[in-house]
């Protein structure tokens, strides 16, 4: 039980650690959305519950801070990019596809 | 050259302050002078006051009378708010520009917010069993309502009604107060029976007066809060 | 001993995020950047509460995963021109 | 935990606090200040957390990072978003 909560742990450190990697090294907002987004909140849960793996007492309250960060991180990462397509942030030179065009409530948001 | 002035004078300051900190013992239980108030406090406070959180046997019972000091400034800084803010013209809501928030945010805005004010609840009624208190429970009730503000415009909050119940949490502390000048010996003292340690009802009058100071606080700040956005520039 | 290594990983990654936070050229970056800090801090009070052994530090950790959206969203909504 | 582990992570929090700080006072958009003054806040509250005062560090967390960001934030908006010199 106990080996079997620290590979967890383990697992979860280091998508955290990758998850901050790519918040440096990607190239504009929208990419280090992707790598703070996914890769903390699966790495926060997996550290979360392998917490509650190595100690069976603690479980329910892990899977409640679990579940907290399930419903509260992807809201928030939401509301921020939104935010930099609204205050006009520019894509990356590099990227290829723009699906915000199709959507009428972004359409005009470049002259922002 | 001078970021690297400023980049030694950083780690300068920082080592002082780690070296400064290790000097006291921090989460130690040894106290090395056995007739410090704290070896008092850590001792005796669990059988005095049934509170198993150290911290809120200090702030409610020993201490009580500082902490009505405490909501008394924080009540009278949101008066002062609430003087500066008030204008005597007719509100006109200035919404050109406006954006309304996303149907995400907005669904995700009621959902949570239920479960906040749930969470602030649990917060202050376990202050004398978990770490927390009233002040922290009323802080995360205001959180739940500035979510409101932030989400969904459409709710209205009652802020009539709030200051009602701010008004009320304030006669309720200050009335437990003298209950326990008139049943026991000293203001604020624990008049009612005590159940078993570490059980909810163990504190006697302490999960009364942290409920009482969570309204309060929540209200104050919520009323900070609704103060400041619905004020025109 | 295995604990000592996670807890230096977190704290390399907070680094990371603050060097963001520092060079980032649009305060969106720096919004994302601290929204990610704020989820590492999470994981981080999680293992600290293993390392202590006290099941009561849970409800700190129960308070950053509940709270530290609001600080986001808050921000984010001004960047939309939206409060 | 050792004892040199524990020390480690104490410097390496204070310096952390102290470049956020920096970062608080040199940027002068006010927007960005105040993020990097959230993130002063959130390690003030590991720092307290890890020096065993879990009360400290619960009312540091809702107070310091939601709330005041959020009054901050509203402050701004109401007054100027850059600072003149």
């Amino acid at each position: 039980m106990h080996i079997a909560g620290m590979i967890a742990i383990g697992i979860g450190v280091l998508f955290l650690f990758l998850g901050s990697f790519g918040i440096v090294r990607l190239p504009d907002v929208y990419n280090r959305l992707q790598a703070g987004t996914k890769c903390t909140t699966f790495g926060c849960l997996f550290a979360v519950l392998g917490v509650g793996i190595v100690e069976p007492a603690w479980f329910w309250k892990a899977l409640l801070v679990s579940l907290f960060v399930l419903l509260t991180n992807p809201i928030s990462n939401h509301a921020l990019g939104r935010a930099a397509k609204k205050s006009g942030v520019p894509l990356w030179d590099g990227s290829v596809v723009d699906k915000s065009r199709d959507f009428p409530s972004y359409a005009n948001t470049e002259k922002l | 050259m001078r970021i690297l002035i400023s980049c030694v004078l950083l780690v300068i300051l920082s080592l002082g302050l780690v070296f400064a900190l290790e000097q006291a013992p921090f989460g130690s239980n040894q106290i090395d002078n056995a007739d410090k108030p704290g070896r008092f406090y850590l001792n005796q406070g669990m059988e005095k006051t049934g509170a198993a959180n150290v911290v809120t046997s200090v702030v409610v019972t020993y201490r009580g009378f500082d902490t009505l000091g405490e909501v008394t400034i924080l009540f009278i800084a949101a008066i002062g708010l609430g003087a500066v803010f008030h204008s005597r013209k007719k509100v006109k809501r200035y919404e050109k520009e406006k954006q309304s928030a996303s149907l995400i945010l907005q669904t995700g805005c009621r959902f949570l917010f239920p479960l906040i004010v749930l969470f602030g609840t649990y917060v202050f009624i376990h202050g004398h069993l978990s770490p927390g208190g009233g002040f922290q429970g009323g802080v995360i009730i205001a959180s739940a309502f500035l979510l409101l503000f932030l989400g969904c415009e459409e709710k209205k909050i009652p802020m009539k009604s709030m200051n009602t119940v701010e008004s009320l949490a304030g006669i309720i502390f200050v009335g437990i107060g003298l209950a326990g000048l008139y049943w026991g010996e000293s203001f604020l003292e624990n008049f009612l029976p005590r159940g078993m340690d570490y059980m909810l009802l163990s504190g006697g009058v302490i999960p009364i007066i942290y409920i009482a100071i969570g309204f309060k606080v929540g209200a104050e700040l919520a009323g900070i809060v609704a103060g400041l956005i619905e004020r025109n520039p | 001993m295995i604990v000592s290594i996670f807890l230096l990983v977190i704290g390399a990654a907070i680094v990371l995020c603050l060097i963001r936070l520092i060079k980032g050229p649009t305060a969106t970056d720096r919004a994302v950047a601290l929204d990610t800090v704020t989820t590492v801090t999470t994981a981080l009070l999680v293992i600290l509460a293993l390392v202590f052994k006290r099941y009561i530090y849970l409800d700190v950790a129960l308070v950053y995963a509940v709270l530290m959206f609001i600080g986001s969203v808050a921000i984010a909504r001004f960047l939309e021109k939206g409060i | 935990m050792e004892e040199s582990l524990e020390q480690i992570l104490e410097l390496s929090l204070t310096l952390l606090m102290l470049g956020g700080a920096v970062c608080a006072c040199v940027f002068k958009d006010l927007l960005n200040a105040v993020i990097a003054a959230a993130f002063v806040s959130l390690m003030a509250a590991i720092l307290f957390y890890f020096l065993q005062a879990p009360d400290v560090a619960m009312a540091e967390a809702s107070i310091g990072a939601a709330l005041t960001t959020a009054i901050f934030v509203i402050a701004i908006k109401k007054t100027k978003r850059v600072e003149e010199e």
